[in-house]
């Protein structure tokens, strides 16, 4: 079935601690490469039928007004996944 | 002095608040997530808990709930109203107190009995502490750690509007040690450590004196009684 | 594309397919009996069922024989409070004022090690769901745990995944954690132990029980959707019946949702409230299989299923899949048919999906059908009671006798008191005896508002009636290493001592609960050592008048031939008409005169100052008078109701040396205390004084215008009592001073003791 | 600076309580085309340098041995952002 993909990371200026420890434990077992992690969340909302304009605009505002709290979060995408 | 406690799916201490309420000398009414009816109460408590498994976001499902949209408008209108833990994230998320709650910097859930500073005794739910009291309540949480960007802080600071720090250990990695904050009227309230849990000797949190003898989350809820009748 | 289960009638037209039950767990002889009793060859559905049934985990197959004992080794007196006993889902007790507790532990041992924090909260979300199906609402929660050796490396993974899952999964569901154990032993490397006990209070008359009765009642299914959660075997059946593209992919994990159980426990219990259920049943292991079978046999002994009728998480179940499933969060409930309206009203209130199942019939027979047609059609008391049993051989360890030769007897004592000092701070630091905060701080036992004791008291408590005060106690216990050097008295004193630590916080013991976490039984050697626990058990609780009221076997925990120590897990539970005259574990003031009580004896076999400071176990464990603890449980008693102590603790693991240094740790008072009146009156040296693990002993300590009262106690009851020391100053001069030997500053103490977790996990 | 992006879900076959929760909602609040409701992580990896092949590869592997628990969890992709 069709599915929407959301996409929500925590905004770039705020803690992310979780980003952080991860980060930690990376470099102490040696994978120097990554400097920095963040994480955020990905949301698959299977749509029952063909993905309309109207139903994309739904899940934006969904995704806005729910899946994400805008004063902490940004969504960073919605889309439908092939 | 009738007070309201709201039960969403997963709240967790709503009795406990109901029982605080009497023992501070109010009538506790009980109200549920999906009514849109306040049944006349005075005030109103959110409670501690996992409404909604707190899977999304802590307290961000309940605050779509039917009766939110009553509390919204209630404390708009300058109705008292006291988010506890789960009751905080829910009134951070209906945008009734700015910033937001986040997992703590640990990664662990956390019960501890905390320390806290009165900082503001000029809002509906502090009013019977004095200045800088130093009080002991219980805490309990795995995302209490207190987020907001710079600007919110200064505003939050500025105004007298951080009611509870955290006094010797910040237990969440929560910004400026804050515990609770108040909306800028000063009749909503929120805060992570559950002064519910503070209100009976024998049941309540270790103090110096003896243990679990700690009743200072009574003068919350007796807080709100006096000024309602005033 | 639609799948056809295989029918009752293709069974009988199919006498010869083969069919897998091996891989499933059973054995040829196990599988010829199921022919015998069906009369023709079982569908794969009935095979599902009875594969599951009489696994051991739901059997007992290889323990029913020596649990017995717990039926039978019994007084009246041990019955007079018993409202429900052995058999049912959970055992309830009649603590007075028409409240009665109902409680159990039970064993989440091998899905915690696949998946440790999966496994461990949906060991915590099983045993609460025991509990609510007794009709009782649940209201604290305990965890028994084992792990590997403290550093090894993979000790931190299960450790985490441990106690993070049952902190989520009790900490969301609003029950209090109000005590528990953690150990670390290398036996457990393989096989972590992680056993969860659940408590639940009702009034008498809201007892409810697992049965199907009444001809035409209702069937119903509600909770979470059944999804393909731990029916890693289903999925063989699956291939073999229908397909020849290979098994779908199952998994053997299963996840939990505890939120989904918190709303369950609301709609239960106002369901109950609304007397909208005649019988339930929670669903566990073997999932709707256990239910169908279970309830039907204790009931009418005949049910009709419609299995279609089940909402799937996963429509792509097969019938079998769906009989054996393990999703979490579900029950299974009994109900009028002129009571369904109301029954649905409230599920519907709580968001709560339910689906009809069927019905109870007078047939005798458990009919299940599916598309239509006809799979499964058995007694059901053949699936759920009349399983298989098992005299399994027994042998005497060819190992024994030459581990209790070994005593700790001849191992070298501190020549000096700096020595003594360094071993007494080394059991402080060790892993088992260390501060468990790292772990507890991960727990709330502030939810509800009734707990009036938790760790690190001997015993949690839990205020029932918030009129009266009435409330129970309880604590759990079991020694391994004892175990390892004597099975039976490892179990007698496993029961003495969380009997003793319930007695301690001034409740009256009552009733016990056992996990009996065991290696493979077909192992003779294994099997002995069980039988010999089981026996001292039963003895024990005769002996002491306190009646088994439930509890779980849980065997197979061993890699190859490495079995873990014996660990028979024993919870006692205990009354007290007032949870305000509760006794803490430490003392709150200074200037308190301190008293052992009890006699202290050469024995540091097995003990943890062997362990720590020799790395050594052999030996034969301690002594254990169980009448002893009796009179010592009711000296207590007495004490408490005269309000003549201040704390009392329970001397136990590290002996004295332990039981001192967390009482100086918990409040920060420090003491002086001697020990030449010990080692005289009891002819031991320091060593023995210090770290003996006698049992029957107990650390008080008594405000001094109470001493003449209880030394008075003490000697109406002839119960020996030394004074040993003076509770001392607190704040950053407090110190333990054992007067001769060394002092340690309270800070050293805790910051060792508090080190030791954190410095492995954190 | 270049960023590589891990995606972890939930295992098909297994409960995941957050999706469903957030499904029941959406369905509460009267969204409902969205039938169902899956909840993964998504992680942005900041990289010191160029994205090689190594760094990729290194990426993969924590992604399946840290970032994930494959008792429960898929990564479903690990590719760099553009
Ligand atoms: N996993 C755990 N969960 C909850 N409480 C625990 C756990 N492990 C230890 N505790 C608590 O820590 C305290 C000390 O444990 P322990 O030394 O084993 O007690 P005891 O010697 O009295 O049996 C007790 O109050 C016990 O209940
Ligand atoms: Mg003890």
């Amino acid at each position: 079935m069709p599915t929407i993909v959301v996409e929500v990371m925590p905004k770039a200026e705020l803690l992310d601690p979780a980003g952080k420890a991860v980060a930690g434990a990376l470099a102490r077992l040696g994978h120097s490469s990554f400097t920095n992690v963040r994480i955020g969340k990905r949301f698959e909302l299977t749509v029952n039928g063909p993905v309309t304009p109207e139903i994309l605009a739904d899940a934006q505002k969904i995704a806005e007004e729910i899946l994400s709290n805008q004063v902490i979060e940004d969504v960073t995408a919605v889309f439908e996944a092939k | 002095m009738r007070i309201g406690v709201i039960t969403f799916p997963g709240s967790l201490d709503d009795r406990d608040a109901l029982r605080a309420i009497s023992l501070a000398g109010a009538e506790g009414v009980a109200l549920w997530h999906g009514e849109h009816d306040l049944h006349g109460v005075d005030a109103i408590v959110l409670p501690g808990g996992f409404s909604y498994g707190d899977y999304l976001r802590c307290g961000a499902i309940a605050s779509h709930s039917p009766i939110m949209a009553e509390v919204i408008d209630a404390a708009k209108k300058g109705m008292p109203v006291l988010g506890i833990c789960n009751g905080f994230q829910m009134l951070v998320e209906a945008h009734l107190l700015p910033g937001g709650l986040i997992r703590n910097h640990h990664g662990h859930f956390i019960r501890r009995d905390q320390l806290l500073r009165v900082e503001n005794n000029s809002t509906a739910w502090t009013s019977d502490f004095s200045a800088n009291e130093e009080i002991v309540i219980p805490l309990k949480n795995g995302e209490g750690g207190y987020i907001a960007n710079e600007e919110t802080l200064k505003e939050l600071e500025g105004e007298g509007r951080v009611v509870f720090r955290y006094l010797g250990v910040n237990p969440n990695g929560s910004l400026n040690d804050i515990a609770g904050i108040s909306n800028a009227q000063g009749n909503v309230v929120g805060l992570m450590p559950h002064p519910e849990h503070a209100v009976e000797a024998g049941f309540g949190p270790n103090t110096d004196f003896r243990m679990r003898s700690g009743v200072d989350g009574l003068r919350f809820f007796t807080s709100v009684l006096e000024g309602v009748l005033a | 594309m639609a799948r056809h289960a295989d029918t009752v009638e293709n069974a009988v037209a199919t006498p010869e397919k083969e069919q897998p039950f091996a891989a499933l767990g059973l054995k040829p002889d196990e599988y010829a009996r199921i022919r015998e009793i069906l009369g023709r060859r079982p569908t794969s559905g009935e095979l599902a069922m009875y594969s599951v049934m009489w696994s051991e985990h739901c059997s007992y197959k290889s323990s029913k024989i020596y649990l017995r004992q717990f039926g039978q080794k019994v007084t009246p007196a041990m019955k007079e409070h018993l409202m429900v006993g052995m058999g049912e889902n959970a055992g309830v007790v009649d603590i007075g004022e028409g409240w009665a507790v109902t409680f159990k532990v039970e064993s989440h041992n091998h899905p915690s090690y696949i998946e440790p924090f999966q496994g461990a909260a949906t060991g915590v979300g099983g045993i609460v769901r025991d509990i609510i199906s007794m009709g009782a609402r649940p209201v604290a929660v305990m965890d028994q745990l084992r792990f590997g050796a403290v550093d090894n490396p993979d000790t931190a993974r299960v450790v985490h995944g441990v106690v993070g899952g049952i902190s989520f999964y009790g900490n969301c569901l609003g029950l209090p954690n109000i005590g528990g154990e953690t150990y670390f032993d290398s036996c457990y490397q393989g096989n972590p132990l992680v056993n969860a006990l659940a408590v639940g209070v009702l009034r008498h008359e809201d007892l409810h029980l697992a049965n199907a009765s009444g001809v035409g009642n209702k069937v119903v299914l509600f909770g979470a959707r059944t999804g393909g959660d731990g029916i890693g075997g289903a999925s063989i059946l699956a291939s073999d019946s229908f397909d020849k593209t290979g098994p779908t992919k199952r998994p053997a994990v299963q996840v939990g949702d505890p939120f989904a159980e918190k709303v369950l426990i609301e709609c239960c219990l106002e369901l109950y409230r609304n007397e909208l259920v005649e019988g339930i049943q929670d669903l566990g292991a073997a999932g709707i299989s256990c239910a169908t079978s279970e309830l039907a046999s204790n009931g009418d002994g005949g049910m009709f299923i419609e299995l279609d009728n089940v909402l799937l998480r996963d429509p792509t179940l097969t019938a079998e899949e769906i009989l054996m499933s393990e999703s979490q969060e579900r029950m299974m409930a009994v109900v009028r048919p002129e009571k369904l309206d109301a029954f649905m009203a409230v599920v519907n209130k709580w968001d709560v999906e339910t689906s009809v199942l069927g019905e109870v019939t007078d047939t005798g027979r458990l009919i299940i059908h599916h598309g239509g047609e006809e799979i499964v059609n058995v007694d059901p008391r053949t699936v759920a009671i009349d399983g298989p049993v098992y005299e399994r051989p027994v042998a005497y360890p060819s190992w024994i006798d030459a581990l209790n030769a070994d005593s700790a007897r001849d191992l070298p004592r501190a020549a000096n008191g700096e020595e003594l000092k360094e071993q007494f701070l080394a059991l402080v630091a060790s892993p088992n005896l260390a501060d468990k905060s790292y772990i507890t701080d991960q727990y709330d036992y502030y939810v509800m508002g009734n707990t009036a004791l938790a760790f690190p008291d001997d015993a949690g408590m839990i205020r029932v009636d918030e009129q009266s005060g009435l409330g129970f106690a309880i604590a759990t216990d079991a020694n391994g290493r004892y175990c390892q050097l004597d099975p039976y008295e490892g179990a007698r004193l496993a029961l003495a001592e969380a009997y003793r630590n319930v007695a301690v916080s001034g409740a009256t013991p009552m009733a016990v609960t056992d996990c009996l976490n065991f290696g493979s039984p077909e192992d003779p050697e294994v099997m002995w050592q069980f039988s010999r626990a089981v026996e001292g058990l039963a003895d024990a609780c005769l002996e002491m008048e306190i009646p088994v009221t439930g509890g779980n076997v849980s065997f197979y925990n061993q890699t190859g031939t490495n079995a873990i120590h014996p660990t028979p897990v024993v919870g006692v539970l205990g009354v007290i008409d007032d949870v305000a005259r509760r006794i803490p574990s430490a003392w709150q003031d200074e200037g308190h005169n301190l008293y052992l009580l009890g006699v202290t004896r050469e024995e540091l076999d097995g003990s943890a100052w062997a362990n720590t400071v020799h790395k050594h176990l052999g030996g034969r464990p301690p002594e254990c008078d169980l009448s002893r603890e009796i009179e010592l449980a009711s000296l207590i008693r007495g004490a408490s109701l005269e309000s003549l102590i201040g704390s009392a603790h329970d001397l136990s693991d590290g002996g004295l040396a332990q039981a001192l240094a967390e009482s100086v740790v918990r409040f920060g008072i420090g003491a002086r205390v001697w020990l030449n009146d010990i080692m005289e009156r009891d002819a031991v040296d320091a060593t023995n004084a210090l770290f003996s693990e006698s049992t029957g002993r107990v650390l008080v300590s008594v405000p001094r215008e109470d001493d003449v009262k209880f030394l008075g106690l003490c000697e109406a009851r002839e119960f020996p009592v030394l004074r040993i020391g003076v509770t001392d100053r607190s704040g950053a001069e407090a110190a333990l001073e054992i007067q001769g030997e060394f002092t340690v500053p309270v800070s050293e103490l805790r910051a060792r003791s508090n080190a030791t977790l954190p410095h492995y996990f954190a």
